[in-house]
């Protein structure tokens, strides 16, 4: 039992590490399109990940170094371990919400730790900003997941998805609203465009990044397509029911679901890199303002009008 | 003790899969002090589109596996060049664009211009021309991709082997502008 | 055998042979303040043990007769007053002059806790207030001659209305006798009996320090040397609160106890407020202690309806006493430069503000309570806003003191630091909350 | 009632006391206190006063002996009085050797 | 034996008073402060927890000639009994290498001690108020040894003001009830007794540092000697809270409330107030630049969630916020400790100044790493498990307003977190000549971490803990088993997110330990090309106005701050002052006519 479950988490992280890797190609892909060139082949973040991990020097700047990025990767794969997908429950009725959000913030502390350690400045301003940027995004994103768990009248995310089979949140009004925020936030937690200051590479050398090579990168690029995986399935679950088709347990409503899933997934992760090429950057106290004020006000907004509704 | 030296797996083996995914993806930091950075851009945008070839620029040295020196080097870069160069991760490889890295081109009578760059690093391919233009520098990568195929680009094994000279030859150059500095 | 007219005889008739001791005036001066102390703690046991003392001198029978009357609180006063003094006068440095004032000036003081005659409180009044102008000018120089001018000006228009006071009540009653008169206070005319009483607090009111008859305070206090300033705030200004508690005893009214209790809000009010931003010492101490005078006519003032009040008054004139007391011997340097010095300090400060284990948290405890039972909250605003008042200046005022400064004067912290292990000692045995719990007999 | 008697009283006092409210010579401070000081002095022996009365000497009249205490309260008081007054000369003499005046020096010290 | 626990402290302050050796009064100390921490363990059994027997009676009476003090122990005082008293041995520990000279820190610690034990175990409101101004007094001398002015006279007037609100507090329930005795005082819905305890939760919040009441805070936490602020945060603002509670619960208070005004809109009141204390305290933590401020506002901002707790008062946010006070107690104590470390060994407290330090103090570090993943409340501390429950309660409450501010003040602490962790122990590496802290301190420190690391795989033994004190205060628990939460809408598991770690972690543990690699030293660092020594100095320690872009968005928010609203009014007051003063004008003529005119008004208000 035990060692089937180990196997089953080992899968899931393999394929959502895959899909987060092979999403890093695509997007690359996506954004050359836009820009009317060729791109890169889909499975270049494949290659790049072996290129990083194949080379032949490594450095360290100390135990510090190393650990933080054991601890993001970890946290990143805990993270999605707790998130359903495609309606599968690994862990997550182990968890809820709120430990999804504080499971997301280890590999984020972990990289920051990291950058930290390395001890250059720009990785320093870098950390700066992806912390601010998070404390900016989380007020709008936090407030449309209290919505929804006001809503469904619980805080786990299993359970929100399983209440959504009937009726994507989405298609419920207060909640497009919601989704709206919460893909706005979903932007910053990607740290795409316009909220890609924290990486700036020609203002701060890539920012926490930049110390970072070799195999220490090659870890950061996993880390990174966890990150992918992560977020986008948050969203899809939160609003998008999970990408949950079918209901009974058979393993084509196992395949079924899960092809949703991807492919909500991809959508969302387009609809991200859509908005990315499109905009310029905004400056850090710019994407503060942003978010704290019209982003949460919307998110208040559709918060209230939920409240309302599930008051009366 | 590394796990993928080959206890696990055959060095050989390991090399190759190494070459290939290097070949497929080259990070490059463009050292833009000579007038050749400018011909960087239209090889990145949509004309030439470096990308597809799985290159692209990167911010720091530490991520990156070729140096580009766009142009000519003077003693006072050159530190610079060399710093960033040992702060790359092997396996790097150098490109120099245009005459002055090969001879010092038309500063061949400067007495702060290093002429040959060969002495100091160990370039991999050189790009001739004043200035070599987009279509010569895609055919240098395309050729750097050729050698590391080929296993040949191992410009940085040999600054490994020879680098008490290649570091001689840097202190003399050095030194040359520390007895300039001194006499001025 | 202890009677208590010993204690103001003895130290009277060794003031007038001061004279014809000059060299060992020192030690006789000490030794004549220890025997009184002494006799007023044997005064307190046997007061204690069988209850009031009431004695007559020279023969007539009262109401005629000069009359004293000692009760548990009166007896601790004297006692407070006769050792405080005492510990004090090691401080003294001057001539046998000075002895003898001072000898005269605690004589007064604890006349005025004993007697059972108004006139004779008037005496003693007038006795502690000589002595005390005389007092405060021995430091010789322009402030203290300025303090002592004022003091004297205004204690001799306060003592002329005690007087007026006096002599109206004496008018309608034929009587002196405080127990007398405060039997047959209610077949006075009521016109007149309002009108003695305010002569009689306004006179008394200037040596008790209330708000607005207190302008000599800040002058005074700071003209005055440490050990002067120091017995002026443990000496006449509780023996004259407390004639004032027995005024008010004696003209025993509802009225009268709410106007004590507004003159004691506005007392605490304005000593508090203007010591809040005072930047010298000892007129910061000297308002403060204008402050401290309100809260116990505040305490006084609750004595008819609450069984608290006594203790409360006690424990904040025990705790006020002491901390001043000592806090004046310590002050006026650039700091306090030693650690003895340091905790007197502290252990003052926190005194006053009514912290355990010193005496005045007890005082601010019992005076809560009493305010309980009254349920008077507007004045348990007013204390909480004082109080506040009070950290901060007291707060101030230890942290200016934190400096290095000249090296402590053992000669002051060591009585100082007596002094003010009195109010620990008091703090840590409320056992006066039984003896104090005694009604003061009117 | 003696009307006269009390009107003194009460003129000598309000003298006395505009004397302390509006003098600013020191001298005349002193002045006005002991004139306040006669005053209040007059009031109780006023009061002990019988109209047409002897001295209180045994003389078997006791009807007309005035009342005895007051004049030993004033005998006090005037010998109170007295005490000071002297010391408030001497402080009268030891200002002056300190500031040169006896004008009170107009400075506020808060 | 009650009477010699409080024997023993008592006879070892004094005895510190007079010894000048800071190492033999740490012994001193060490040995008393273990006196009541025995007592506590104790009692364990009478509270359903097995621990070892000693048999310390749990109740006496202190008679001393008339006042008799009632001292007993309850469950609720159990509780947070075990929570102040396990920190103290750390703590002396700690002092043992801290101070070589004994400035008066070990007998007031002793004296504050005694009163902290008699607070805990005070049964009427004498016994409490009396201890509670012990404690108040003992601490400001402590805080009087920094002689720093701010923190002196913020702290003294804080003080006194907290107890005479308690103070009327008391003397208001008195009137009503008649009785000091907590097991006799019956509470009526009226206005008299609301006011007292509004009263005294007020003069309880202003020692938990409580938003309006907060502002000695920063100053007494930055300035006085660690250790003391070490328990001053981790203790003593644990004893405001144990007021609160006593008031709140087991008076009880919120009924009250609730029935006075009909709704629950007092406590909802707190509830805010706490929200409102976490958020803005996390805004201006990650502001300071000083280490010692950094923490205070962090512990406000901590602080501010257990009062959300208390004020939502389901059994699930009671069981947070107790939780929460647990783990505040120690994680914030080690920060301190380690701040005081740093401090001990590099003498800089400004994070500008600082960095690198966690190179040359590893084991320093490790404790702080702990102790900041505690309070960031990152799922492998227990520090999570305690936020967790708080968010479960407001949001199955449906408190819109406050569940989004406490979790923004969650992600904010994230922030200062980071500034805390890059500012002083990572970064460029300034201090080649400090070695690590003294063995006593790290083993201060890290007895302290120990209990964060067991409850965060057995959260249930804290519930365990907390139980009969939630029973006995009428609240109820929450079903758990040792490693598992459950609410009425969501579980949590902590053995699966340990587990699930472990198993994600051996892959990337696999390819991340067993490699070759070349340790660089910090100066090999990308600076453009520059080499590290070029210009003589290149500063790497990006430190200074860290979150300056951050800063000018929001500082012009919180400018009118509390502190700034003190200040005002202590201005004000200064001017009202001035110009009473002016009353006295020195001239005894002026006096005069007041004397007069005191007359005329006092026989008019008599005669008519």
């Amino acid at each position: 039992m035990v060692v089937e479950k180990i196997a089953v988490i080992a899968l899931y992280t393999t394929i959502a590490m895959f899909v987060g890797i092979l999403f890093m190609g695509v997007g690359r892909k996506i954004v050359a399109r836009v820009h009317n060139r060729v791109g890169p082949p889909v499975y270049q973040g494949f290659i790049d990940i072996a290129k990083l991990l194949t080379k032949k020097t490594n450095i360290s700047h100390g135990w510090i170094y190393d650990l933080a990025l054991l601890f993001s990767m970890t946290g990143i794969m805990l993270t999605i371990l707790f998130l359903p997908i495609g309606g599968v429950k690994l862990l997550s009725m182990e968890g809820d919400a709120f430990l999804v959000l504080y499971l997301l913030a280890i590999p984020a502390l972990g990289f920051a730790l990291g950058a930290g350690a390395s001890g250059n400045p720009n990785a320093a301003i870098g950390v700066m900003r992806a912390l601010v940027m998070m404390l900016s995004y989380e007020l709008p994103f936090v407030i449309t997941l209290i919505a929804l768990m006001i809503y469904y009248d619980t805080s786990s995310i299993a359970q929100i998805v399983e209440m959504q089979h009937a009726k994507w949140a989405i298609m419920i009004p207060p909640f497009v609203l919601a989704a709206a925020v919460a893909d706005m936030a979903l932007q910053g937690m990607l740290m795409e465009a316009p909220f890609d200051i924290p990486t700036a590479p020609h203002e701060i050398a890539s920012g926490p990044m930049a110390e970072f090579g070799g195999k220490h990168l090659g870890a950061l690029m996993i880390y990174k397509a966890g990150t992918i995986v992560a977020y986008t399935t948050l969203f899809v679950d939160l609003f998008l029911g999970g990408g949950v088709v079918m209901h009974d347990g058979s393993v084509l409503a196992y395949l079924a679901n899960f092809a949703v899933w991807f492919i909500l997934i991809f959508l969302v992760f387009t609809l991200s890199l859509l908005i990315n090429t499109s905009f310029p950057r905004f400056r850090i106290e710019q994407a503060f303002k942003f978010y704290w004020k019209y982003e949460a006000l919307l998110a208040f907004i559709s918060l209230i009008w939920v409240y309302l509704m599930v008051i009366s | 003790m590394g796990l993928f030296d080959g206890d696990i797996m055959k060095y050989e083996d390991w090399n190759k899969i190494s070459r290939i995914a290097s070949r497929k993806s080259l990070w490059m930091v463009h050292f833009c002090t000579g007038c050749g950075a400018i011909e960087l851009p239209p090889v990145m945008t949509s004309r030439y589109d470096m990308e597809r070839f799985g290159m692209g620029p990167m911010a720091t040295p530490r991520q990156a596996d070729v140096l580009l020196i766009t142009g000519y080097l003077t003693v006072k870069t050159l530190k610079r060049v060399v710093n960033v160069y040992e702060q790359m991760q092997s396996p790097k490889y150098v490109i120099s664009f245009g005459s002055c890295p090969i001879n010092g081109g038309m500063y061949w009578d400067s007495y702060n211009t290093v002429k040959r760059l060969d002495r100091y690093l160990p370039v991999d391919v050189y790009v001739g021309g004043c200035m070599p233009r987009p279509e010569g520098v895609m055919n240098a990568f395309l050729e750097l991709m050729k050698l590391i195929d080929e296993g040949k680009a191992r410009g940085w094994e040999k600054y490994q082997k020879y680098y008490e000279q290649y570091k001689r030859n840097q202190k003399m150059a050095f030194n040359f502008e520390r007895e300039k500095d001194e006499g001025a | 055998m202890v009677t208590p007219v010993l204690m103001i005889a003895i130290p009277l008739l060794a003031a007038f042979l001061m004279p014809l001791i000059k060299k060992a005036h020192r030690y006789f001066t000490f030794s004549i303040l220890l025997l009184n102390a002494i006799l007023s703690v044997l005064l307190f046991a046997k007061v204690y043990n069988d209850g009031a003392i009431y004695e007559t001198i020279a023969g007539f029978s009262p109401p005629v007769g000069i009359y004293l009357a000692v009760d548990n609180l009166s007896a601790l006063l004297a006692l407070i007053i006769n050792l405080f003094a005492t510990i004090n006068f090691v401080t003294s440095k001057k001539d046998f002059k000075f002895s003898m004032l001072y000898l005269l000036g605690v004589t007064g003081a604890t006349g005025i806790v004993l007697t059972g005659d108004i006139f004779n409180m008037f005496v003693f009044f007038e006795i502690t207030a000589v002595a005390s102008y005389a007092l405060v000018a021995s430091k010789k120089d322009e402030k203290a001659v300025e303090g002592s001018i004022k003091y004297m000006i205004l204690g001799s228009v306060g003592s002329s209305f005690m007087l007026i006071g006096i002599a109206i009540i004496y008018s309608q009653l034929k009587s002196l006798n405080l127990y007398d008169i405060a039997a047959r206070i209610s077949s006075m005319d009521p016109k007149m009996m309002w009108l003695s009483f305010s002569f009689l607090l306004t006179g008394i009111g200037v040596e008790a320090e209330l708000f607005p008859l207190n302008g000599w305070v800040p002058d005074a206090y700071e003209g005055a040397s440490s050990n002067i300033a120091s017995f002026l705030s443990f000496g006449p200004s509780k023996a004259s609160i407390y004639a004032i508690a027995r005024l008010l005893i004696i003209f025993s009214m509802s009225r009268t106890y709410e106007l004590a209790l507004y003159v004691g809000i506005a007392t605490l009010l304005i000593g508090e407020v203007a010591a809040f931003m005072q930047k010298n010492e000892k007129r910061m101490l000297a308002y403060s202690s204008i402050g401290q005078m309100g809260l116990i006519l505040i305490a006084f003032s609750l004595i008819k309806d609450t069984s608290y009040a006594i203790p409360a008054a006690f424990f904040i004139i025990v705790s006020h006493a002491s901390a001043k007391s000592s806090l004046f011997l310590i002050s006026g340097k650039k700091g306090f430069g030693g650690i003895t010095s340091k905790y007197v300090g502290l252990a003052g400060v926190l005194s006053l503000i009514g912290m355990p284990p010193m005496a005045g948290f007890w005082g601010k405890w019992y005076l809560l309570m009493g305010i309980a039972d009254e349920k008077m909250w507007a004045v348990a605003a007013v204390i909480i806003f004082s109080a506040v008042i009070e950290a901060i200046y007291f707060a101030r005022y230890l942290h200016k003191n934190l400096g290095e400064g000249e090296s402590e004067d053992l000669g002051y912290s060591i009585p100082a630091a007596v002094m003010v292990s009195v109010s620990i000692v008091m703090g840590i045995l409320p056992l006066i909350y039984n003896m104090a719990g005694g009604v003061l007999n009117a | 009632m003696m009307w006269p008697e009390y009107i003194t009283v009460a003129a000598l006092i309000s003298i006395g006391l505009y004397g302390v409210m509006a003098k600013k010579n020191l001298m005349k401070i002193f002045i006005a206190l002991s004139l306040m000081e006669t005053g209040v002095n007059l009031l109780l022996i006023t009061i002990g006063y019988i109209p047409g009365g002897t001295a209180p000497i045994e003389n078997g009249n006791f009807a007309k002996y005035v009342d005895p205490l007051p004049q030993a309260l004033v005998l006090t008081a005037i010998v109170i009085g007295l005490s000071v007054t002297a010391l408030a000369l001497t402080l009268l003499i030891w200002y002056h050797s300190k500031t040169g005046t006896l004008e009170y020096r107009r400075g506020m010290r808060w | 034996m009650l009477e010699l626990i409080f024997a023993v402290l008592l006879i070892a302050a004094f005895a510190t008073l007079f010894i000048k050796s800071g190492r033999i009064a740490a012994i001193i100390s060490l040995i008393a402060s273990a006196m009541p921490l025995i007592a506590v363990m104790d009692w364990a059994n009478d509270f359903g927890i097995k621990a070892f027997s000693f048999g310390v009676e749990n109740s006496m009476d202190f008679s001393i000639a008339g006042i008799t003090m009632h001292l007993s122990i309850t469950s609720f005082a159990w509780f947070f009994a075990v929570m102040v008293f396990s920190l103290l041995p750390p703590i002396f520990l700690f002092s043992y290498s801290f101070f070589e000279k004994n400035n008066g820190f070990f007998p007031f610690m002793l004296f504050l001690i005694t009163a902290v034990f008699g607070i805990l175990l005070a049964s009427d409101f004498l016994t409490l108020f009396f201890f509670w101004e012990l404690m108040a007094a003992s601490s400001f001398i402590l805080v009087y040894i920094s002689r720093d002015k701010k923190a002196i006279m913020s702290y003294l007037a804080f003080s006194v003001l907290s107890a005479v609100l308690i103070l009327v507090g008391i003397a208001l329930l008195y009137s009503q009830s008649g009785t000091l005795i907590f097991s006799d005082i019956v509470l009526n819905a009226d206005k008299v007794t609301v006011s007292a305890i509004i009263l005294m939760v007020a003069g309880f919040a202003v020692k938990s540092a409580l938003m309006p009441l907060h502002a000695w805070a920063p100053f007494v936490y930055s300035k006085a000697d660690e250790p003391f602020v070490a328990f001053l945060s981790g203790g003593l603002s644990k004893v405001g809270y144990y007021g609160m509670f006593f008031m709140l619960f087991a008076l009880p208070g919120a009924k009250i409330l609730h029935q006075y005004f009909n709704s629950g809109v007092a406590t909802y009141l707190l509830a805010v107030i706490g929200a409102i204390s976490a958020f803005i305290g996390t805004l201006l933590a990650f502001m300071e630049d000083d280490l010692r401020k950094l923490l205070a506002y962090s512990s406000i901002a901590q602080l501010g969630y257990i009062a959300v707790g208390f004020g939502i008062g389901s059994s699930l946010a009671m069981a947070g916020a107790l939780f929460q006070a647990f783990n505040h107690a120690f994680f914030k104590s080690v920060l301190f400790l380690a701040a005081g470390a740093v401090a001990y060994r590099t003498g800089k407290w400004k994070i500008s100044e600082l960095g690198g330090v966690g190179y040359k103090m590893p084991f320093t570090f490790m404790a702080a790493l702990f102790a900041i993943f505690a309070l960031a409340a990152i799922p492998i501390t227990s520090g999570f498990a305690a936020k967790w429950l708080l968010y479960e309660a407001a949001v199955s409450n449906k408190y819109i307003f406050i569940t989004p501010i406490m979790l923004i003040a969650g992600v904010g602490a994230f922030l200062y977190s980071f500034r805390i962790l890059y500012g002083v122990f990572l970064g460029e590496n300034r201090h080649d000549d400090i070695k690590e802290a003294p063995l006593p301190m790290i083993a201060g420190m890290f007895l302290l971490v120990l209990p964060l690391i067991i409850f965060l795989i057995f959260p249930g033994y804290m519930l365990d803990m907390m139980h009969s004190a939630l029973v006995d205060a009428g609240i109820g628990t929450i079903s758990h088993t040792n490693y598992v939460i459950r609410t009425g809408t969501a579980s949590y598991n902590t053995l699966a997110v340990v587990i699930g770690m472990m198993v994600v972690m051996i892959p990337a543990f696999l390819i991340y330990v067993l490699r070759k690699q070349k340790k660089v030293d910090f100066k090999d660092n990308f600076l453009a090309g520059e080499p590290y020594e070029f210009y003589g100095y290149i500063s790497m320690h990006a430190a200074n106005n860290f979150y300056k872009p951050i800063e000018d968005v929001i500082m012009p928010y919180l400018r009118k701050g509390a502190i700034s609203f003190y200040t005002a009014l202590y201005n004000a007051m200064g001017r009202v002052s001035d110009a009473s003063r002016k009353i006295y004008t020195g001239l005894s003529q002026d006096y005069t006519i007041y004397i007069i005119i005191f007359f005329f008004i006092i026989v008019g208000w008599l005669i008519w």
